[in-house]
């Protein structure tokens, strides 16, 4: 398979869908629909192409700046074939999920929505700490437009904040990694950002925690954690629906392929001993995050603090440090893109018809709009985490493994699945049942199209929470070569 | 013949303080001649008569006369002088001044030390030729870029001005 | 023929350091641009009368030479200044030198 | 043996059809399928027992998929059938079927929710997939699958009636509060799976016995952790709250999962781990503590109640309790044997309930109801059959079940006079509650017109279940001895002082009953009339005050947190950042503000700040 023409075939089909659109003002979203297709199905074929037990189903080197030792090392291994997949897959949704919704320059809003994933594709599959470095920024940029040209009322704010966090976070990265590059070419005289190599790094153990905190804190923050949390509900509430779908179902999830890769793989040791920090952070996440989702009044403000909560799982899953937790860690990633990707597309669909996300204005919806309120219900009960739901064996999996770990967290982090049923149902309460809010008229239910991706994510779930076998062995592979202790 | 310089020295304080309090453009600018005339004698009776030249050809000569061309093309009649008095309240100078005073006073007081004397030996023309267009080349040419790229602006502000003085005309 | 004098060095210093703030008080106090630019011009005299005096007291050229490239700076600033004179009392017909601030604060 | 998996596969399928044709079918189609679903897996589930039973009533698992293979842990989907799953089969299915065509009735004119007939059967079949699961399932993480599918289900039909904020709140009262209950569990399975490795249940019991002594701390923790999961699914104190406000849902869905089923399912957990029980007296002691003080609360709650839905949702709670406490003292099958037979008593008294309910156009106010036996015969019949099974009068199936229970309670070493004393209390005042409610809905003055419009699809279940509570006791339940440590239900001597106390205590209740509430037909609630009976009164209407104290302790302080601190402090060190540049911005605007002659007088004053320092470096 090769990678680079993927990346760059994303970024090219962006160029043409902004081109396009002198063409016809719907060119754009067909090319960028087409694209996100083609993308999956290469993916997919690579998975399917090769046998079980891959370790990498792809490597590519091409020369870059061969004076600093930075080249086109892109390697696609499980995990990021997985992360890969879920991209394309999820680009598809983010297109269709703003099928009618934009209604003014089309085609840089493509343009903006596949650059986005072509660097999301580069990031789930960087082995060169510079190139992960740049198509790091090259995702923030796009997504900065996203929020802040199609955005809604207070889209500058929230555009400006995403971009200031992700952004200071990302230059604590970039000077790790420097600063990484050059303990190394002191210790061996050869200058490399050769992941596999800077691997093998011998450093300081006090130098391996400061810039494995270097890491931890960049990722941490496009996660979110607590307590770098605040911008994600700015940025998700403020977010055309697409942006809130690539934002949740993908954004974050680049944070949590970077503490498995870089913040874990990179600095083992150090992270071992930062395990309980990250843990409680996890754990604190999961809690917070809940408590908070709670207290809103906004649709997508409460989903957006429902991933935090979700979030936290994966930090917690993580920084276990044994197999079951990792694993708990990857497939909540999974999971999670689909149902909290359901759930924003859900919540713009809503503003789209009530012009409006606050849930007071909402109420009673079921009986207006049956197909939604049953569509919400199915994504709620899978963020709640109701087994045979592919939430259900990431948070559990997570769980059990973080218990071998550190059991006060564990207790504290299980508190956050009953608060997850308080904000989950709270919500479901308040926008589909109860009388129907005399305010809102006749409301247009979910067509053909709408139905078809909700149906595919369902699908996803349930296909990840009774048999997540296929996603577990494609990341076992990587998570063994972590070090990971099994149990 | 020391007193001469004493003279000059007082010519040219008193000169460039009507400049500076002046209300009359015209008259504060007859006052700056008189000041850099002054400090022409001075470098005279220093020993460098081609600064001296210098000073009183293109200060004196060149620079003050365009200002006095500018003045002639303002029109600045008597209106000005009454918009001048407007301008300078006595309050205003005191600030400054409170800057200006401990400034001098410092700097005098940096500069004196042991008296030394000037050594009242000529430079000519000739040795500050060879100097010029020796060691000092290329600042010299670099002065002549600065001046060129003077000219270019002072076209381009100027031509404009004139230009739109000729269509309203 | 030597008409140099040897002059107590300070005294010239004082000479010029007067002038220069003189010049200074000036650029303060004024609001008519053509005084401040006279004042400037005086500031810049001062600093000529300066290099020209330390260069009289070891008898070297050095002095008179930085004399003379302020004194091309003096001639480009003039020019330039006056250009710019022309154009603000052209466009805001005043010569206050702050008549052409935009600036909010 | 190779069936086994139809059974929960009809419910699961009739599920996938309702729900995947959103509610486009025609009425009796989806009556067909819902019902229908049920009664396959009822017929199925007769098959398999027939052919365990002939098979010498071994245990049997069929294995389905492996569910996820992570390291050692390797949950298997494996359906495991042994006495006590089929006895929950039976019951599940068995019940659920009868439950499912009385809703085919029930639910048919439903004006609430006339859109909402599919979507009610697609729910109901979704619960039965999911309590089957519960009980057929070989491992925990099935177990655990099946526990948190019932709870939801139950909230879905709590919700049912969505219009109604209230139903809504009630809800999601019960999930949460389960959940609760759920948290523990799964904190439970956690611990089983560090300690033993596994967590398949037969495996895990096995290592258990072999890896702790009896006493050992461990499986104290972890019997208490699934007592916490239990109490939270079979309403036992303190997280007993949710069950009667669960009433809001449609009676077949309290009679179903109410009464009959997912309630009971914390029983069968305990019953289904015993051996962790066994190995730990204190937890088992505990587990009877909880029963006891269940039972007990909830009998005087039950007595005061005006509802008559809220009425049997406390009778429900107070046996369940008799099931627990018999758990707890070791009456292994006589608890199993007190769930089958309250199932179909019970299930009985709410649907003869919903008839009630239904002739009255939705009115659950005993007070409002009154002489309607002759205008409702057969929900008259069925109320008062299941109502003297409750009361457990000699030779009912109740009379069986509870009585096994307290003469094993009254035989424990540690408390079991107080255990004894507890239950017979609490029988007295079944007796006497049954009364009242029997006396309130059917004799005295008619208050409200009636209107029967039952048909055969609700009154065949009626007349079934009335079999089922009069004769259900005569199963003897041997199906279990071979699971339940105790060997099936321990023979006592029926005409010994205890037994013959234990037997009276019924009759007491009802005379007592008869004398208090029927002499004024049924006219006054009072007790008398008292201020201090009038607090009493409320205290007990109140279920002990535990709903007011939950609101203070928990729910309202989260609330006002949650609405404190809606814009997130932590946000606010972030905006002091960004406040502070702009302040900075502000301050720094206001020199940079255009006139030439202030920017000069700054040059100069720098000027002379620079030259005094350098002076001040020179001379200094």
């Amino acid at each position: 398979m090769n990678i680079f023409a993927l990346i760059m075939g994303l970024f090219a089909a962006g160029i043409v869908a902004a081109a396009s659109e002198r063409v016809h003002a719907h060119a754009p979203r067909w090319i960028s629909l087409i694209a996100f297709v083609v993308a999956l199905i290469y993916t997919s074929s690579a998975w399917l192409g090769a046998g079980s037990g891959t370790e990498e189903y792809a490597r590519q080197v091409l020369p870059w700046i061969p004076q600093f030792g930075i080249q086109v090392f892109l390697v696609l291994d499980g995990l990021s074939l997985m992360l890969v997949a879920l991209t394309a897959f999820l680009g598809i949704i983010a297109v269709v999920s703003s099928w009618s919704e934009i209604s003014e320059r089309h085609g840089f809003f493509q343009f903006n929505i596949l650059w986005v994933m072509a660097g999301v594709v580069g990031v789930f599959s960087a082995f060169d700490l510079f190139l992960f470095f740049f198509f790091w920024e090259v995702m923030l940029i796009p997504m900065y437009f996203l929020i802040a040209i199609w955005g809604h009322e207070n889209r500058s704010y929230a555009a400006t904040k995403f971009f200031l966090f992700t952004q200071i976070s990302g230059l604590l990265m970039l000077f790790a990694i420097l600063s990484l590059v050059y303990f190394n070419y002191q210790a061996t005289g050869v200058i490399t950002f050769n992941y596999f190599e800077l691997r093998n790094a011998s450093l300081d153990p006090d130098v391996a925690w400061w810039l494995m905190l270097g890491f931890f804190v960049a990722f941490i923050t496009k996660l979110p954690s607590v307590p770098v949390h605040t911008w994600l509900p700015d940025a998700h509430t403020q977010a055309p629906t697409a942006g809130s779908v690539i934002l949740a179902g993908i954004l974050l999830k680049t944070g949590g392929y970077g503490v498995i890769r870089f913040a874990v793989g990179l600095f083992p040791e150090a992270s071992q001993d930062f395990a309980t920090v990250g843990m409680l952070l996890g754990a604190l996440s999961i809690v917070y995050g809940g408590y908070m989702a709670y207290s809103q009044s906004d649709f997508k403000r409460l989903v957006a603090y429902s991933s935090v909560a979700h979030m936290g799982f994966i930090l917690l899953g993580v920084y276990a440090f044994n197999e079951i937790a990792m694993q708990g860690a990857v497939v909540t990633m999974v999971a999670h893109g689909f149902s909290t990707a359901a759930l924003f597309m859900m919540a713009g669909a809503l503003q789209q018809r009530l012009h409006s996300r606050e849930l007071s204005k909402m109420g009673g919806l079921w009986v207006l709009a049956p197909r939604m309120g049953a569509m919400t219900l199915f994504f709620v009960v899978a963020s709640v985490g109701m087994p045979g739901l592919g939430n259900f064996v990431g948070e559990f999996l997570a769980l059990l493994g973080a218990f071998q770990a550190h059991v006060p967290l564990t207790i504290a982090a299980t508190i956050g699945i009953v608060v997850a049923a308080v904000y989950g149902l709270s919500l479901m309460q308040r926008a589909f049942q109860g009388v129907p809010n005399p305010d809102v008229g006749e409301i247009e239910d979910f067509g053909a199209r709408e139905m078809t991706v909700m149906i595919l994510m369902m699908i996803g779930l349930v296909w990840l929470g009774v048999y997540p076998q296929l996603v577990l062995d494609l990341s076992a592979p990587v998570i063994t070569s972590l070090g990971v202790a099994g149990l | 013949m020391e007193s001469l310089f004493y003279i000059a020295a007082v010519t040219a304080l008193a000169s460039t303080v009507l400049v500076v309090t002046g209300k009359n453009a015209s008259h504060a600018l007859i006052y700056l001649i008189v000041s850099l005339l002054s400090v022409a004698v001075i470098f005279f009776l220093l020993g460098a008569p081609f600064a001296a030249a210098l000073e009183v050809v293109v200060y004196a000569g060149a620079i003050v006369v365009l200002f006095l061309f500018v003045v002639m093309m303002l029109n600045l009649g008597k209106g000005s002088v009454a918009r001048e008095s407007a301008w300078l309240r006595p309050s205003m100078w005191i600030l400054p001044c409170l800057l200006t005073v401990p400034l001098f006073l410092g700097l005098v007081y940096a500069l004196s030390g042991e008296p030394i004397q000037t050594a009242g030996a000529m430079v000519g023309p000739k040795t500050v030729g060879t100097q010029l267009f020796g060691p000092y080349l290329l600042a010299v040419e670099l002065a002549g870029i600065l001046l060129l790229a003077a000219l270019v602006g002072a076209y381009h502000l100027g031509r404009r001005y004139m230009s739109e003085r000729r269509e309203e005309m | 023929m030597n008409f140099a004098l040897s002059i107590p060095l300070e005294h010239v210093f004082v000479l010029a350091v007067a002038l220069f703030c003189i010049g200074l008080t000036g650029v303060l106090v004024r609001r008519n641009v053509m005084f401040v630019l006279m004042s400037l011009e005086v500031m810049m005299n001062a600093c000529g009368l300066a290099f020209v005096a330390a260069g009289a007291r070891w008898a070297q050229a050095d002095g008179q030479i930085m004399f003379m490239f302020i004194l091309a700076l003096a001639a480009a600033e003039v020019a330039v200044a006056l250009g710019i004179v022309l154009q603000l009392s052209r466009r805001f017909d005043s010569l206050d030198v702050d008549s052409a601030n935009e600036m909010h604060s | 043996m190779g069936v086994l998996w139809l059974i929960p596969t009809f419910p699961l399928l009739g599920f996938l059809v309702l729900f995947l044709s959103q509610g486009k079918l025609p009425k009796i189609v989806v009556a067909i399928v819902g019902a229908g679903s049920i009664g396959l897996s009822a017929i199925v589930a007769v098959v398999v027992g027939k052919a365990f039973a002939d098979a010498g009533a071994e245990p049997q698992s069929q294995l389905l998929w492996t569910w996820m293979r992570v390291g050692e842990f390797v949950p298997e989907i494996r359906l495991y059938l042994d006495g006590l799953a089929l006895v929950m089969t039976g019951v599940i299915t068995g019940v659920g079927f009868l439950i499912h065509v009385y809703a085919t009735g029930y639910m048919w004119d439903d004006h609430e929710e006339p859109e909402g007939f599919s979507r009610f059967f697609a729910y109901m079949n979704l619960f039965v997939f999911a309590m089957l699961m519960l009980v057929l399932g070989d491992n925990l993480l099935v177990l655990f699958l099946g526990w948190e599918g019932v709870g939801l289900c139950s909230y879905l039909l709590i919700g049912f009636y969505h219009r109604d904020p209230n139903n809504g709140y009630a809800a999601r009262k019960a999930f949460v509060v389960t959940r609760v209950g759920d948290t523990f569990m799964a904190l439970g399975l956690f611990l089983l799976f560090r300690e033993l490795g596994t967590t398949e249940i037969q495996a895990s019991l096995a290592a258990a016995n072999i890896a702790w002594p009896e006493g050992s701390t461990m499986a104290t923790v972890i019997g208490l952790l699934f007592l916490g999961g239990a109490m939270g699914k079979s309403a036992q104190v303190p997280l007993q709250t949710w069950l009667p406000d669960a009433m809001a849902g449609p009676t077949p869905v309290s009679a179903l999962i109410h009464a009959a089923t997912m309630v009971t399912a914390g029983v069968y957990l305990i019953a289904r781990m015993h051996d962790i029980y066994i190995i730990s007296p204190e937890a088992q002691f505990w587990v009877a503590v909880t029963g006891l003080v269940t039972l007990f609360i909830s009998s005087f709650t039950a007595l005061v109640q005006t509802d008559i839905k809220r009425v049997l949702a406390f009778s429900t709670m107070s046996q369940i309790g008799y099931m627990i406490m018999a758990l707890g003292v070791g009456a292994w099958s006589a608890a199993v044997f007190h769930l089958m037979t309250h199932a179909f008593f019970k299930a009985l008294l709410f649907l003869a309930s919903g008839s009630v309910i239904l002739a009255l156009h939705h009115e659950q106010d005993m007070f409002k109801m009154g002489g309607l036996w002759r205008k409702l015969p057969i929900p008259f019949v069925s109320m008062l059959v299941g109502s003297i099974a409750l009361a457990a009068l000699p030779l009912t199936s109740g009379f069986f079940s509870k009585d096994a229970i307290m003469l094993t309670a009254a035989e424990n070493p540690a408390a079991g006079m107080v255990f004894w004393g507890g239950a017979a209390m609490a029988a007295f005042m079944t007796a006497l509650y049954t009364t009242r409610m029997i006396l309130l809905t059917f004799f005295g003055e008619a208050k409200t017109a009636a209107h029967d419009s039952s048909g055969w699809n609700m009154n065949a279940p009626l007349v079934i279940l009335c079999g089922l509570a009069l004769g259900g006791g005569w199963f003897g339940l041997d199906i279990v001895s071979g699971v339940l440590p105790d060997g099936g239900i321990t023979m006592h001597d029926h005409f010994s002082p205890i037994a013959l106390v234990t037997m009276a205590m019924p009759l007491l209740g009802i005379l007592t009953g008869w004398f208090v509430f029927g002499s004024s037909r049924g006219g006054s609630t009072q007790l008398p009339g008292t201020e201090f009976a009038e607090n009493v009164r409320r205290f007990w209407y109140s279920g002990w005050g535990f709903d007011w104290l939950y609101d203070r302790a928990v729910v309202a302080p989260f609330v006002a947190l949650a609405r404190m601190n809606k814009n997130d402090f932590v946000d606010l060190v972030f905006k002091l950042a960004a406040s502070t540049t702009r302040g900075v911005h502000h301050v720094l605007a206001v020199i940079q503000n255009g006139r030439l002659r202030w920017y000069a007088w700054n040059m100069a004053l720098g000027l002379v700040f620079v030259f005094v320092v350098v002076m001040w470096e020179a001379l200094g």
